[in-house]
């Protein structure tokens, strides 16, 4: 027998020697691991921990540590809820509409780029992309003057309601216009794996352009619908930039300034600040937690 | 139903010519298949007839009338995709459904009973409220024929409709899709690449190369009768063995193997003036025995013995020249035969096939008995 | 009679004994169907199929068809994207700052001529290519780790892959919160338990020594993206078929060698397309920072969207604020147009 | 119960007519933009309210605070809506130069007519709220940053004297002292600009007066390069005795450091004493102490807070009414004894107010002058303070001298 | 080279056994073909011997060394994977050298010369600089071969190499690989569903069927010689046409049909006292006949012809019966058959097996002249 590495060992010697291997590997992986998990979780145990402290009991613990029953305590949990409350239900005022409407388009505007062949898809479809990688802060100043002009809250004085709201409004058109180009992305690549073949199906059955996106498109896009909703509203509930710059009410502020605020006053009650840190992120991780694959697609889905 | 008439229709894609002056007539009921070799424009012709792809040139008719400027919606067809195509997220009742809801004005009840009749006779009425993903392969396939069949169309198109299936599902497909037609009696075009589907279920085939048609004839007409080189190159399997001659007193040479095939006055005939020829021969028609006897028996050396079973297919060559230059002669299974050895083939005169080398056109096509019979229709 | 039936006895096609008999013409001796019958089941006169004018026709092409679907997004998206930057840009040549109106009628390069000598400028740009580099290059490489960790077949793999990617869930505002406070010299979780584990000397003033500000900034990152180069490269993992790790054992390579040589150089699109996600996210950093130190983080820790929105918001120089914006953007540009054009030229748009 | 009916109280209040009472209808409730949120700032805020709605019930108020980073937020929500000449009815600001912005977008009015009392005002106070010789902004509080903390045992146990600190240099061996004694000097937080800022403002003014503190401010820093120098110097060489923490801290925390006795000394704002007061068995005179910053006796370093006037007002009328009210006795009775600061006018009742700020009003009727500060912008306008702010959190990078002191005579 | 042995190898994968108890002694420089219908666990064994899969029970040796422990590392055995499984980053020198680089200490120039020499013998040396994406599918299948020869080693192995090339090539490619492994005498175990291959390539041919091995043997003795009615109907395209019978007096009766067949004593005697039959003949060996002459001749009705040129193909059925069961016979292109038309066919007595219709077992293989010499060797 020809063996090619010249080493001669036998094939016994070998084999003893590759199990013995095969389970220490096993065992340091697994070590790995679970160290990377603490690395991970730690902040955010840290955190949770330091919420059920007092005062004190934050002073004198190592912030790992759980509480113990002596410096247990849910005061700050009631103390942020009552700093954060405005500002969760303002967010989700502004959010949920912004993710909707931003996925809505996105979903339009895929399937009449990737859907119904025409030439010059691709560079309107460059526009699109580019728009995802956009850093925010270069259209800030615009953004603010733009607003300024379109005195949304003088538009609306017909309704009150709706005028004192003006801010959220802004912030939803905003958060929709810059999430059409990840949704549209999102979308896109969706589609592209649906066949082309259906598509012509169904224009053979007789369907014209929004009787199949009605029809066809749409209903087999609800788990795109899903993993876009999902992203979307994680980035917008998460975003605090433009909300600094267009919210000037407080009577609107978001979640994330008044976490913010939260942080920004006089004294730092740690406490009270990581319970609310976990209050504002609970949306987000829940649904995290929850639909964590569709996240992930979405996550990925923008590259 | 309908006649279906393609005028010198082109394709241009850019700078590809797809499809080249391409002119066919179907009859109303008549099943043509489309078959050539990938790329050759077959999908490119079928999607042009259905309205998917614009015709750059000539006209298409249905009926007589002139279809190119109409969208797919409007024009009275229906189609079998190669991936089926089903609507995933509908059941088998509303994927049948969708193109009468989206074409027509009948009653929810007329629908209802079109479906059902269609599920009936492809034996699917229970699996209607299935979804396409709760189905096997050839179950699919049966739905996306309903989904054709319910519209009642003018014409139906096919691309590939089997090559998804297995080999034995296939089979079975075909005698189906074939009995079905035949009882509908709708105009069908069919395109395949598989020469067995294309010979067994066409009551004509259409045989393109480089998106030009090469000959619209019977099966057996295109496998005994081709036109030209590449349509008796492209039909049959193993395919034709072809050998560069010359014409020379009367007789095929070869100088370089010391090949000289004499002919027949009908032949010699037929042949005329040109020269430059391909003596062509189907594998199946050689014949191997042990010792010259005539004229056109050679002396050959076996390379390569594949034992089927039920026939062997031999790789010969002639002596003296090498490995590249074999060809395909079918014995019978039972026939010993030894690789390495020398034998005689026979080339029978009454099997040849002559071309023109240079332009293809078949000069001279094979001596048949009976061949009105053979030929003329499809059995 | 069956709707099959109808249509079976309109062809006069009766049963398979006859088949054979069928010649090709029997089917032009069929009374040809009325255009009537036909004609009653179409809601558009759908046999009514003559040829149509070029207008039909364009009414009908794609292109035509898909405008309302894109074009209305595409207006919102171009207005406030494009539309914005370019007024950024216009804004930019101003020399507007207060609170008045901007003077759109004197536009110069100003601004732009400035910035090289703004050491507050010069400042935040480095610190930008810095983090942008280095958060990048460490994520992608804490990334590729744990995905070839997770992809050895583990139990709990679902639980573990949902861990890493946890903080990416999260606000900067919310993880900016929690490291201020990781990195708290005497109560922080780092310093804490690096001297329980005895590394007392390596405890630092992480966030306040300038020469570990930005470094305890691109860990925190890191921290929190990580996760999402893993996912990535788990994805480019699976794409890579089972096969080419079988040969490769087959071949002899152990297993960092065929990681090594076999499987990571076939990671680069995954390379690329994460590295492209994780610089956007660089440049967008801004919470976070924002966060932990207020818009003026210092020298040290200064970054680009930080600048921009001190020099606008706290400053009221709008026109500078735009200056570095529209800089801000070209460097997005810079990573994300090769990208693109990469990504067009493989055909992948 | 106190909230009646407005119309009631309307019938009952004759002396406004009705067309007041009309307009204040239909101009809406008064909104007023802070950054009082929480403790006893909020609570000197509502009582500041309490006194407005009791002196004037036919304006109600729509309280609308905009925390966070001490006034950071605030600025962008307010310059937005100034530059929209959508202003909120008043909102709150430093006196001083942080008003110049909007005076030069012509933002606010002059409330020279509504400002009652003005005799009852030191210079440096008047001067402070009339930048450009009108009179803008409504002060409503001052506070003193020339202060330096200390804790009374860790002082006695490290044997010094504070009071014996002349000048800032003096200071440099009182920390020596305390940190032989095994304490921290000087509680400090350098991870936010300002807190490093005002010190070297102290340490500057504490070394050459106040008149060459001016001639900084007002622009001259090129001929003053050998002072900012030295002065940044001896910042530099104090922070030798800084907490170790002091870049991740608070301002809060590092004062922690001396209530726990850990710290010998801290510099702040008056506000300091905040801490101290709410610390159990942590008092006055007997626990902590306080001398003025060495070398600013006889000055008072003020970090005021005031309302304005700002122009296309949506409620000229209350608006009036609140800048009004704000520059009286009663209401800077009201808000400052929660505020822990002193009323910018000489002429309030003391007794409400504790030791600490008894001892410290005191101080500023006996001080010789009045001077504004960088770090709580009322010294320099805010795109120049915001500078100075920057130049300092580059000096707490890297402490260094020449660098800086070039930076800040750059600013100019 | 070296002898390959499978003991009682079986795997189970958590409740599915997916090869049970196999044994298979596989000589030195042998070609040894594993066929199966899909899951049958020709990978499963193939992955066994590479090292790639645990081995739940049996062992396997190569020249008398069990490898059951060792890695796939350090077995010297070489793979070619069904989707070639190049590594795409590297040239095609550097995917052939690879293995080299990894698992011997060659010197560069010897391994260089390794690569030339093999990439020579395969006619891809132009290619060398090359990557995998720039190659066509047979490209890629040489320079995967060329990957497995440069190592020499003891054993190759292949899972279905050519199933993802087009019929030409695959022919192509097909005499090739054969060409290549008897050159350099390499024991090569080949796993493949075509039985094209199967039939061609081997040495011999081992069938499995649901992870057991059926019949070890030469392709032509698994085509004439079946061990069981599993491999009779496995082995043959068309395959093999099967009627349920009895024996009653000395005759295969089916009382539904009519259908009585009178055996000889020699048959009679092969079969024993097993009564509940299964009468098995190829479509090939049923004759069409136009009136009954013998006992064995039986009336048809044909109920399709597919025309295939070369040769007919005919699904019939007895007179009486339905659709369902009709059975397939072959004749001659040239034949005119109509389908729908009555015949008479003959089950020549010589072609006939005969299974136990319980185990399956072939209690009689049809007659053939010349046996040893059809059978014996590969030819
Ligand atoms: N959309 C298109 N753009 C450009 N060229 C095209 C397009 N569609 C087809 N072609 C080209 O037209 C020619 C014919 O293509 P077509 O799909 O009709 O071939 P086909 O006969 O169906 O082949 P196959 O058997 O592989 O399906 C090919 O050369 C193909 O590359
Ligand atoms: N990793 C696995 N886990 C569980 N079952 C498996 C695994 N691999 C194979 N099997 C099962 O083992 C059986 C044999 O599989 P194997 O892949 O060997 O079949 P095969 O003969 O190669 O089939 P094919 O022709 O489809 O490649 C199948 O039933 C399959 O489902
Ligand atoms: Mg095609
Ligand atoms: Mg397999």
């Amino acid at each position: 027998m020809a063996t090619a590495d010249g080493t001669g060992r036998s094939v016994g010697d070998r084999i003893a020697e590759h199990r013995a291997e095969l389970d220490t590997q096993r065992v340091v992986l697994y070590a790995v691991l679970v160290g990377l998990v603490g690395f991970y979780l730690s902040p955010l145990w840290a955190g949770l921990t330091t919420a059920f402290k007092s005062q004190a009991g934050f002073i004198n613990t190592s912030p790992l540590e759980p509480p113990t029953p002596a410096w247990f305590t849910v005061e700050p949990w009631e103390l942020a809820f009552a700093t954060l409350q405005g500002g969760l239900v303002n967010s989700v005022m502004f959010v949920v509409p912004a993710t909707i409407l931003s996925a809505l388009f996105g979903s339009f505007a895929a399937y009449g780029l990737t859907k119904l062949s025409w030439r010059g898809q691709v560079g309107i479809l460059v526009i699109f992309l580019a728009g995802v990688f956009l850093p925010y802060q270069s259209v800030l100043v615009p953004l603010r003057q733009f607003w300024s002009i379109v005195d949304l809250a003088g538009l609306l004085a017909f309704a009150p309601v709706l005028a004192n709201r003006a801010d959220l409004l802004e912030l939803t058109i905003t958060h929709t216009a810059y999430g059409i180009p990840i949704c549209t992305i999102l979308f896109r690549s969706y589609y592209k794996t649906l066949g082309d073949e259906m598509i012509e199906a169904a224009k053979i059955d007789g369907a014209n352009a929004f009787g199949i996106y009605k029809r066809i498109v749409l209903p087999l896009s609800l788990p795109m619908f899903a993993v876009t909703l999902i992203y979307q509203f994680t980035q917008v509930w998460n975003d605090l930039l433009f909300a600094l710059v267009l919210v000037t009410s407080r009577s609107n502020y978001v979640v994330t300034q008044s976490l913010n605020e939260l942080q920004g006053s006089m004294a730092q009650e740690y406490n009270i600040q990581m319970a609310g840190a976990f209050i504002a992120a609970l949306p987000t991780i829940i649904i995290y937690i929850v639909f964590g694959r569709q996240f992930a697609k979405g996550i990925t889905g923008a590259s | 139903m309908a006649e279906l008439t393609l005028g010198n229709v082109t394709k241009r894609f850019d700078d590809v010519v797809a499809v080249d002056d391409v002119s066919i007539e179907i009859d109303d009921g008549e099943f043509l298949v489309l078959v050539g070799p990938s790329g050759c424009g077959k999908s490119t012709t079928l999607r042009m007839i259905a309205g998917l792809e614009t015709i750059s040139d000539g006209r298409i008719a249905i009926d007589g009338d002139v279809v190119n400027d109409a969208p797919a919606q409007q024009r009275d067809i229906a189609m079998v995709f190669q991936s089926y195509a089903l609507y995933p997220h509908m059941t088998v009742r509303e994927n049948m459904r969708f193109g009468l809801e989206e074409s027509t004005t009948l009653e929810k009840a007329e629908m209802d009973s079109r479906v059902e009749d269609a599920a009936e006779t492809l034996e699917i009425d229970d699996l209607l409220e299935r979804k396409p993903g709760e189905l096997s392969g050839g179950q699919q396939q049966r739905v996306a024929l309903g989904r054709a069949i319910v519209r009642d169309p003018a014409v139906f198109l096919m691309d590939e409709p089997l090559s998804n299936l297995d080999a034995k599902l296939r089979s079975g497909m075909r005698t189906e899709l074939q009995r079905l037609q035949e009882e509908l009696g709708v105009t069908t075009v069919y395109v395949t690449h598989d020469q067995t589907e294309a010979m067994t279920m066409s009551d004509r085939i259409a045989i393109l190369d480089g998106g030009e048609l090469q000959q619209v004839a019977t099966p057996l007409e295109c496998y005994h009768r081709p036109t030209n080189r590449f349509v008796a190159g492209f039909i049959g399997e193993p395919s034709m063995n072809f050998f560069d001659v010359s014409l020379e007193d009367g007789r095929l040479v070869d100088s370089d193997i010391e090949f000289e095939y004499p002919l027949s006055s009908v032949v010699r005939d037929s042949v005329g003036e040109t020269t430059e020829l391909v003596l062509g021969i189907r594998p199946e028609d050689v014949e191997l025995l042990d010792a010259r006897e005539t004229a056109h028996d050679f002396p050959v050396v076996v390379d390569v013995v594949e034992p089927m079973g039920n026939e062997n297919n031999l790789l010969v060559r002639f002596p003296d020249t090498d490995t590249e230059s074999t060809f395909n002669v079918i014995v019978d299974g039972m026939c010993h035969v030894e690789a390495g050895k020398r034998y005689v083939i026979r080339i029978p005169e009454s099997a040849i096939h002559v071309f023109d080398r240079e332009t293809g056109a078949a000069l001279h096509n094979r001596e048949i008995e009976d061949e009105t019979e053979l030929l003329a229709s499809r059995v | 009679m069956g709707f099959i039936d109808r249509l079976r006895s309109r062809t006069g096609r009766r049963d398979r004994e006859d088949r054979s008999e069928r010649s090709r013409t029997d089917g032009q001796s069929e009374e040809p169907q009325t255009d009537g019958q036909r004609g009653e089941l179409r809601t558009d006169g759908g046999s009514d199929v003559r040829t149509r004018g070029g207008l039909s026709r364009l009414k009908h092409s794609d292109a035509v068809q898909a405008v309302p679907f894109w074009l209305p997004p595409a207006l919102l998206m171009g207005w406030f994207v494009y539309g914005a930057v370019g007024w950024n840009l216009l804004i930019s040549l101003t020399d507007w700052s207060g609170l008045s109106q901007p003077d759109y009628t004197n536009l110069t390069l100003e601004m732009y001529t400035q910035m090289p000598n703004d050491p507050s400028f010069v400042a935040a740009f480095r610190n930008t290519v810095v983090l942008l580099v280095a958060f990048t290059v460490v994520s992608l490489v804490i990334g590729l780790v744990l995905a070839i960790l997770v992809d050895q077949n583990i139990r709990f793999e679902n639980t573990l892959r949902t861990i890493y990617l946890l903080p990416m869930a999260l606000s900067f505002v919310v993880t900016a919160i929690f490291w201020s406070w990781m990195y708290n010299p005497s109560t922080g979780t780092i310093n804490v338990v690096l001297s329980t584990i005895g590394l007392d000397f390596l405890t630092m003033d992480w966030i306040g020594d300038p020469r570990t500000r930005l470094a305890a900034i691109i860990f925190a990152l890191t921290w929190q993206f990580s996760g999402y180069a893993m996912v990535v490269y788990l994805a480019g993992l699976r794409a890579i078929p089972d096969s080419h790790y079988e040969a490769a054992k087959v071949d002899g390579a152990g297993s960092l060698r065929m990681y090594w040589r076999v499987i990571v150089p076939q990671l680069s699109a995954s390379t690329t397309s994460a590295a492209v996600v994780l610089m956007v996210f660089a440049l967008k950093a801004f919470d976070f920072i924002f966060i932990m130190f207020g818009d003026n983080p210092g020298r040290s820790a200064d970054i680009l969207a930080v600048m921009m929105f001190r020099v606008a918001f706290s400053r009221t120089q709008w026109a500078y604020g735009a200056a570095v914006a529209t800089i801000l953007f070209l460097m997005a540009l810079s990573v994300v147009a090769p990208y693109l054009y990469l990504q067009y030229k493989r055909g992948d748009l | 119960t106190e909230d009646e009916d407005p119309d009631e109280i309307d019938t009952g209040n004759g002396a406004d007519d009705a067309d007041d009472t009309g307009d204040s209808d239909s101009e809406g409730d008064l909104e007023i933009v802070h950054w009082w949120t929480a403790g006893g700032e909020e609570q000197a805020l509502n009582a500041l309210l309490d006194g407005f709605e009791e002196a004037y019930p036919e304006h109600s108020v729509e309280n609308n605070p905009a925390p966070g980073g001490a006034g950071a937020a605030i600025d962008a929500a307010i310059q937005t809506r100034v530059i929209d000449q959508d202003p909120p009815s008043t909102f709150q600001i430093w006196p001083g130069e942080a008003v110049r912005p909007y005076l030069e977008a012509d933002a606010l009015e002059s409330i020279d007519d509504v400002w009652e009392d003005e005799d009852a005002y030191v210079d440096g106070v008047i001067d402070a709220a009339a930048p450009d010789g009108d009179l803008v902004v409504a002060p409503i509080n001052i506070h003193r940053l020339n202060n330096l903390f200390y804790n009374v045992d860790v002082v006695e146990d490290a044997g010094i004297d504070p009071t014996d600190a002349e000048n800032p240099e003096d200071l440099l061996d009182l920390l020596e002292a305390a940190d032989d004694a095994g304490y921290v000097g000087l509680a400090q937080q350098t991870q936010e600009p300002w807190g490093i800022l005002q010190f070297w403002e102290m340490v500057f003014l504490g070394q050459y007066g106040a008149d060459t503190y001016e001639q900084f401010l007002a622009g001259d820093a090129e001929s003053l390069e050998s002072e900012i120098a030295d002065s940044l110097e001896l910042v530099e060489r104090i922070s030798e005795f800084h907490n170790e923490d002091a870049g991740t801290v608070a301002w809060d925390e590092a004062n922690a450091d001396v209530i726990t006795g850990d710290a010998a000394f801290h510099h702040n704002g008056d506000w300091a004493a905040g801490e101290y007061q709410g610390a159990d068995g942590f008092e006055y005179g007997e626990n902590w102490e306080y001398i003025p910053f060495p070398g600013t006796e006889g000055i008072y370093t003020m970090v005021m807070d005031g309302f304005v006037y700002p122009a296309n007002n949506p409620t000229p009328e209350a608006t009036e009414a609140f800048v009004s009210y704000c520059t009286t006795a009663d209401a800077q009775e009201r808000f400052n004894p929660h505020k822990g600061s002193i009323p910018p006018r000489t002429d309030v009742e003391t007794d409400g107010f504790p030791p600490f700020l008894q001892d410290q009003m005191a101080d500023f009727e006996a001080s010789d002058e009045q001077t504004v500060t960088i770090s709580h912008g009322s010294g320099l306008e805010p795109a120049r303070a915001d500078q100075v702010q920057e130049a300092f959190a580059v000096f707490t990078d890297n402490w260094d001298v020449d660098e800086t002191t070039q930076e800040l005579i750059g600013i100019f």
